[in-house]
């Protein structure tokens, strides 16, 4: 076989098998041979047992950007990945799975859901299959001319226990390492980046490294033959380190990189994680030679007093933040009206899930940008940032706590579960020009005015500065922070704290506001924000190829709008060639567009099952939109 | 004693006259003087009612918050800067109706900050609903209805969520209340002070008169102490504590009922996890304009665990 | 002096003196002599001491709708309100107040806010005079001809208190009657409907109202010569009996003629009155012939538990509701998202304050429109309606409750301070054509589904009904209510529960989504909801008697926004000329049609003081707009 | 007993094996059949987390609610209809946590409602963070950092906020469990069930073995009896509950703490001011499609005090 350029992988198993453990040792194996990566986490709402995977795009040649169907390499822990993703492999794929579940039937899954397991079992049926696994092995290998594996999964595991006499009870731990291995050797990593892989992602538990590197060297017997069945082109020169984190990783780094010096959380998927990571470092912020002060990390007893102390710690000056999602933020509505009333910088990473109410709590979607936008009674100045990938992500994180303090305004950084779970390579952030701004700070003294008139931004000292002495009141206020109810007074006030859009929006950098991918010359344009960036580059890449002069318009700022700029750079082209994209029911982007700038956008692509829109997804729907076959495309592939 | 500052704030204040909010003030203003805390190190946080205007009247640093929230903000100005004494005061509504939630979570913290609640049985600014101190069946002047709701018991309730030092005084006693405050102020961890504050407009059953036949101190049993000075006392005074706390009706003790200074406080425990706690606050970290906080080697150092060397043969054979 | 169609009254003094009382007795004592009449109450956030004053308009032809500057007669307990609206007052009116305080100087005002009070020397300044109440009384009755009489109003409670032997410290209760009796003279009212006015309004406490009433008497004497001095033309002809209630009663009267059985509540301004009538009415509803049932009024431990126990109730099968303000409303959201999911009734009467956070509680504003409409995270339908007026607002209380069962959606009902807390005389509502619409209603049974899709309103059956169990949840869920991550099923129950607004588009009655008043023959068209309506006709007919054909379309559907409807009716104009109005910053109404046609509104007035807009003000600002002179007016009269 | 009904639904169970929620799902069912409750009659109101989740595993009405809020839901459904059975089941985190403002303000209502706690010390559903109950310093698995906060006490808590049913279980003992369910569920007015329940992915602090060693049943003490028979045994009764509440560490008891039967539920309190409440409470209401519910003359009487008759002669000389 020759090589490739590009490989999908998926892993598949049974949530609270190691899954999440496999994609991050894989990961590393092939960053340290140089390769790009991107891999997605499908997980449902649990704990252990229901179905997982993680869905994997290796490039030897560029950052991959989205994901596609079909992939060239599964690997199953279980009947249940085989039942639910053999459609996915592609002709002439692999199919590493355990010799044990060949005699499973579908009706055995006791995991799966009623819904899935009819879907599927009308699947099997159109292909006049039986349903069980070795019918679905038989047509794979026989139809589609696939390569499946069958490795003893347990036999392999009761080797190791032997040579490390391990209890039978901790065997099922590294079946994470030994669906890492098969695919590192189909794929033809080197040993030595496998072994790495394993020693760095297990750290000081060096005999779990050792372990599971020796469940490798099993395998690597066992399946001398398949080695390298599936081979990566070398890969193209890049930086000599780089880096492989997840979305949440990057915004907790970027939280630090900015000077976070609390935050606070109230756990809550896809959000935790990143507080997670940030409490890890807790104590090494004190540790580093600088004196660069302390982080505090605080799980609250709930989102109210998340947000809430979130500003406490704000007015005393420091940079502060809190993380959740769509029902927690919900409940911190209140909290950012009074930080909006009070001109309160503060960060709220607002990672969207599927909803509404509790919804879909481990599947991606963008479905809150009116929540983020618009949410709050009364009317105040708030910032919503979006991004469009980890890097993105990471400095937003950091551009999201200078702007809040130089416009003393909360400032909303809308992620989403898709980007938060989510793994990819990326060259190592530099922090050259990564630089503190805190807008217009004082050091009050006698008769300081918090609220003064004089500028839309007033100097802004924190609590427990010298000889100064400060009121703050989520009632309409005069400049000292005293309650007021003059109704002149309530007009400056109240002006005064909207009309920083317009300072906001003069003083942001074009670049800070929106992208535009693929050149100015496009015929069509394609505009989005957030997780749907990667997938659209993507596309607009693929079409250009073909000749077609579409472009990618990537929002940044979502509020204030930049409605003068959005208008000029759209101009160019009629409004019935533009099309967005979005993971919601009503592609609100447009309507948000609609709002501030009067145009009108119809063509809309759509995807709501939870899951991302993968390249062949947006490449039809693209072509059914430009072909005027119809104005709006839903999708739902995807288990 | 003659002190340095003027900790009355030049506002008309605009509660009703004769009302407990008064003496609370006044009382306070007192224990400030008294103790003479610097008013730009020291912050009242305060809730929404007629209680929560107190941030407005008093010289020194006020965060007038939400309804029942005004705990979780103080928690996050006292753990950002130590430094500041934090204050907070709170109506019977906004500390245990709505915010019942934080204000169990507080004792769970011992964080040092000092809470007082303005107990007036009734919802004052919204015009005298039932407040969650009002006991079942009593019938106050803006009720159509008696109460449905038992009454919550703000003082066990202070024990039963781990505050250390827990008390209660009367509004229209202001010598007496001005000495709680003072040592609540220097009690070292969570403290509370239950005040029961007569509403001249809303309430006309827990008036002065009321109060005045029935009130007594707890410091006049010399039998009483409530201090836990070592370990093996803490049960028996703590139950001690629960016993008197469950008194009510033609006796009502006010004082101090439990104080317990053997409990970490959170800034304790902060300091653990975070060694340059006490000296480097978040307050007091530096972030100065125009410049990166960490530099590139430390940020990479930190961040080891997901950074990869790429292998200079990068192709498998 | 001859009589006149329409008396303006202020009757000013501090919070807590009883000015509610004279208010409800001096309105009822008009209403019974035939006059019409409207009165805003306007407070500080506090409950004794602080400037309070009705603004009233009596009119002897029709129902007024609007306030205006200058009024004919002001009653004045302290100096306060002499200060405060000695401008407000007409030439040749009349000013009642107590000869204690001629002597007051502004300095001594101690409950005046600084602001307030530095603006006022300003125009005393302005005027040459001393800031004081001498002056400006002489600066009255010389310049302005004004009629300013003195009473000594201790001396005639003194000697009240000598007849009934009423302890001195009660006295100052008697105030309230004293201003009534005092402004009822002047006016000229008969002394039977003053008298028939205390009793009905004292009910029981029949000494009270004598007590009250021998005031009356005793001013009749004193004032002898000033009877009838501002006289109203004879009323026309109306219904024996009319109604004289504010907004907040209207709405629990709604709600109880729309079957309410269950109303929680948390306490907020301005929503807290409504819930405090329903409570009387626990009992009074089992004591009626029929069996209708018990009403529950629940005080919750906060807005979270208002809105889920209403929730809860509703799941029973009852009709169920909540009523609060922008910071109650805020921590609704998450519960309001929870209702949306589960396709669950459930009524929430939101009256709008001035925000953000706890802003101005006891002021009005409109300024929650995108709240109302948006927040929420993930997407689903719900309805938002608002009432122009007190008997709008009576019947959409009772159409929200059969929207809310008819759709199975969480129905806002959008109101705001300016309507819950004045008072207006208006006919007794007719219950002729009030009907009952519970959508459907299901009764279970063995294999029950409460979520099937056979429909887009699944049939509803409540919990407790025989044979049948049910599930419900936040997550997504199939049919039968349980938790489900199938992507096809996904797709169906998201759409189902946004593509209901189809239904409810198509189901409401144009005249449900919003009027056009003054005729469709408009050059110019005006355009608001809520509670601009009043001041906009009124405004509208003064600009047709002159001859210029404005009309105004009163929108009521605010969400799902009636697009087609709305883009037919204004089709005949070009986008110029319309002006939208609204009490708030962003006048964001015009946003919302943006957002939803793509009309352009780029002519608005504003207001945001949260003081009601005056006739005055919207004529001159349609003046400005019109001439083209601006295209947005801002405008702050008022205390 | 042979049950009329199956009260296990037939879904896919997805706890961890050998999760103690397995213990109270068992428990449950069993306590359902012995009591026979009709399941279109029975409602079990669930929040969010791991514990939530037995809402949809158990044949009965299930409302599986949002975080914290399963209490006042289910208050909104008992007060509608209280001829509900109605049962709350909750984590440590929901109930304890974001929910414990609810959690005290059941107790002032006495409402006629079962609440089971998960009690596992952990956010199950989130991956493993300190719950409230865990004990300060404790570090479980997936906790980085020992645990910052004291813990709550769950049953002192109960006792605090007026609950009159206070009892405690263990996961891994159904049959013990299920007698506590069931007299709970017949217990006229609040009950309260906390169960410590382990937690097998990340509870490896509060295990099965540790609670082996520790739990003994306060019935296997013949000189404790938590039931007020009478008035005055009130006051005694409920002291004694506080300090076994206060037992915890190398014994822990298990069982029946306190039962007041005396204190009135809000049904009752309801039905003073809604006489009707008893035979037509909400949910019996008839409110028939196409029909008004109340006709002119009725509304007219009820709100005549908003109803001015206008004089004939309308006009003063
Ligand atoms: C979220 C929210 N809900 C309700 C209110 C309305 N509100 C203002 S003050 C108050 C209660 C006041 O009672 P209490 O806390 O006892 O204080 P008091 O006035 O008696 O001092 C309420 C409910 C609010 N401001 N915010
Ligand atoms: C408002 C809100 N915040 C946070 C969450 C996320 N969340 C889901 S379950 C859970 C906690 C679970 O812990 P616990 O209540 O103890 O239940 P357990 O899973 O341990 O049974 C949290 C915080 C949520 N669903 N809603
Ligand atoms: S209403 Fe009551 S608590 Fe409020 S200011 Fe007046 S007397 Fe004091
Ligand atoms: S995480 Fe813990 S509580 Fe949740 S199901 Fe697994 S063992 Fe049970
Ligand atoms: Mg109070
Ligand atoms: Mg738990």
């Amino acid at each position: 076989m020759s090589s490739v350029k590009e490989v999908g992988v998926i892993l598949g198993g049974p949530q609270g098998s190691g899954l999440e453990t496999s994609m991050n040792v894989l990961a590393r194996a092939l960053a340290s041979r140089g390769y790009w990566l991107i891999a997605d986490r499908e997980y449902y709402s649990n704990i252990t047992g229901r179905h997982s995977y993680i869905h994997m795009l290796v490039s030897s040649d560029k950052q991959p950007r989205s994901l596609r169907y079909p992939v060239e390499v599964i690997a199953a822990m279980d009947a249940e990945t085989i039942f639910t993703h053999f459609l996915d492999i592609s002709e002439r794929g692999v199919l590493l799975y355990d010799t044990y579940v060949s005699s499973k039937t579908l009706s055995e899954v006791a995991s799966m859901e009623e819904h899935v397991k009819s879907r599927i079992e009308k699947n099997i049926q159109r292909l006049g299959l039986e349903p069980d696994v070795k019918s679905i092995l038989k047509h794979l290998s026989e139809d589609k001319h696939i390569s499946a594996i069958g490795i003893d999964y347990s036999k392999v595991l009761k080797n190791l226990s032997e040579k490390y006499n391990i209890n039978a009870r901790f065997l099922s731990r590294y079946l994470s390492g030994l669906i890492v291995s098969a695919v590192a050797l189909i794929l033809g990593i080197e040993d030595e980046s496998v072994k790495e892989a394993f020693q760095q992602y297990f750290k000081e538990k060096t005999i779990i490294a050792e372990q599971n590197f020796a469940i490798y060297e099993m395998l690597r017997k066992q399946l001398e033959e398949y080695i390298g069945l599936v081979k990566l082109d070398p890969p193209a020169p890049r930086h000599s380190k780089i880096m492989v984190a997840s979305g949440n990783d990057v915004v907790a780094m970027g939280k630090i990189v900015a000077g976070v010096r609390y935050q606070s959380y109230y756990p809550i998927t896809p959000a935790a994680d990143e507080s997670f990571l940030l409490e890890k470092h807790s104590d090494i912020l004190s540790k580093y030679k600088q004196p660069i002060g302390s982080l505090i990390v605080l799980q609250t007893e709930d989102e109210i007093s998340a947000i809430t102390s979130a500003i406490g710690a704000s007015l005393t000056g420091v940079r502060s933040s809190t993380s959740t999602s769509g029902p927690g933020f919900d409940l911190m509505i209140e909290g950012i009206s009074w930080a909006g009333m009070n001109e309160t910088p503060v960060v709220i990473t607002y990672y969207q899930r599927g909803g509404p109410s509790t919804g879909q709590p481990t599947r991606g979607a963008q479905s809150d940008l009116f929540n983020a936008v618009f949410a709050g009674h009364g009317e105040f100045s708030r910032i919503v940032l979006s991004s469009g990938d980890h890097i993105e992500a990471f400095y937003d994180t950091i551009m999201s706590f200078n702007l809040a303090e130089k416009f003393q305004v909360p400032v909303i950084h809308l992620l989403d579960k898709f980007l938060a779970n989510s793994l990819a390579t990326m060259d190592i952030p530099s922090l050259k020009d990564v630089l503190v701004e805190r807008g217009y700070i004082s050091k009050g003294g006698t008769g300081y005015k918090r609220f003064s008139l004089n500028s839309l931004i007033s100097p802004r000292a924190p609590l427990g500065s010298e000889e100064t002495v400060m009121w703050y009141t989520g009632d309409e206020h005069d400049e000292y922070g005293h309650i007021c109810e003059d109704p002149e007074i309530r007009v400056k006030m109240y002006s005064k704290r909207i009309e920083k859009d317009k300072i906001i929006l003069e003083s942001i950098p074009l670049d800070y506001k929106f992208t535009l991918y693929g050149g100015s010359d496009f015929e069509y344009l394609l505009l989005g924000w957030g997780s749907v960036k990667g997938v659209a580059l993507d596309a607009v890449d693929k079409l250009r190829e073909k000749g077609l002069k579409v472009s990618y318009l990537n929002i940044k700022l979502l509020w204030p709008f930049p409605t003068l700029e959005f208008r000029d750079i759209v101009k160019s082209i009629p409004e019935d060639r533009l099309i967005a994209v979005e993971h919601s029911y009503g592609v609100n982007i447009a309507s948000l567009i609609r709002q501030t700038t009067g145009i009108n956008i119809n063509k809309k692509i759509s995807k709501y099952t939870g899951r991302p829109i993968t390249l062949s997804e947006l490449l039809i729907s693209l072509d059914k939109i430009i072909s005027k076959e119809t104005n709006r495309v839903v999708f739902t592939y995807g288990e | 004693m003659v002190s340095k500052w003027n900790y009355k704030s030049d506002l008309w204040i605009d509660w009703c006259p004769g009302c407990g909010n008064f003496g609370i003030h006044s009382a306070l203003i007192k224990a400030l003087e008294d103790l003479g805390l610097n008013p730009s190190k020291t912050v009242i946080v305060s809730g929404i009612g007629c209680s929560g205007k107190i941030a407005h009247f008093v010289n020194v640093n006020g965060v007038h918050t939400l309804h029942g929230r005004a705990i979780p903000f103080a928690m996050g100005i006292k753990i950002a800067n130590p430094e500041l004494e934090v204050i907070v005061h709170g109506g019977d509504g906004d500390l245990l109706g709505i915010g019942a939630g934080h204000f169990v979570a507080l004792g769970r913290r011992n964080i040092d900050i000092t809470v007082i609640l303005h107990n007036n049985n009734v919802y004052g600014l919204t015009k005298g609903q039932a407040s969650p101190t009002l006991p079942l069946g009593v019938k106050t002047k803006a009720l159509y209805w008696p109460n449905i709701h038992e009454r919550v018991n703000p003082v066990l309730l202070a024990l039963a969520s781990g505050y250390t030092f827990v008390a209660r005084g009367y509004a229209m006693d202001t010598n007496h209340l001005r000495e709680l405050i003072k040592k609540a102020i220097m009690h070292k961890g969570a403290a509370f002070i239950d005040v029961l504050q007569p509403c001249v407009t809303f309430n006309d059953i827990y008036t002065m008169e009321f109060y005045k036949k029935r009130i007594y101190k707890l410091e006049d049993d010399p039998n009483f102490d409530p201090i836990v000075r070592k370990d093996e006392e803490t049960l028996p005074k703590y139950l001690k504590a629960v016993e008197k706390s469950l008194e009510w009706g033609d006796r009502i003790p006010i004082g101090i009922f439990y104080i317990n200074e053997n409990v970490s406080t959170f800034e304790e425990r902060l300091s653990e996890r975070s060694t340059g706690y006490k000296e480097i606050p978040p307050a007091k970290s530096i972030i100065e304009e125009g410049k990166p906080i960490i530099d590139q080697e430390t940020f990479e150092s930190m961040f080891k665990e997901f950074i990869v060397n790429v292998k200079k043969h990068q192709i498998n054979k």
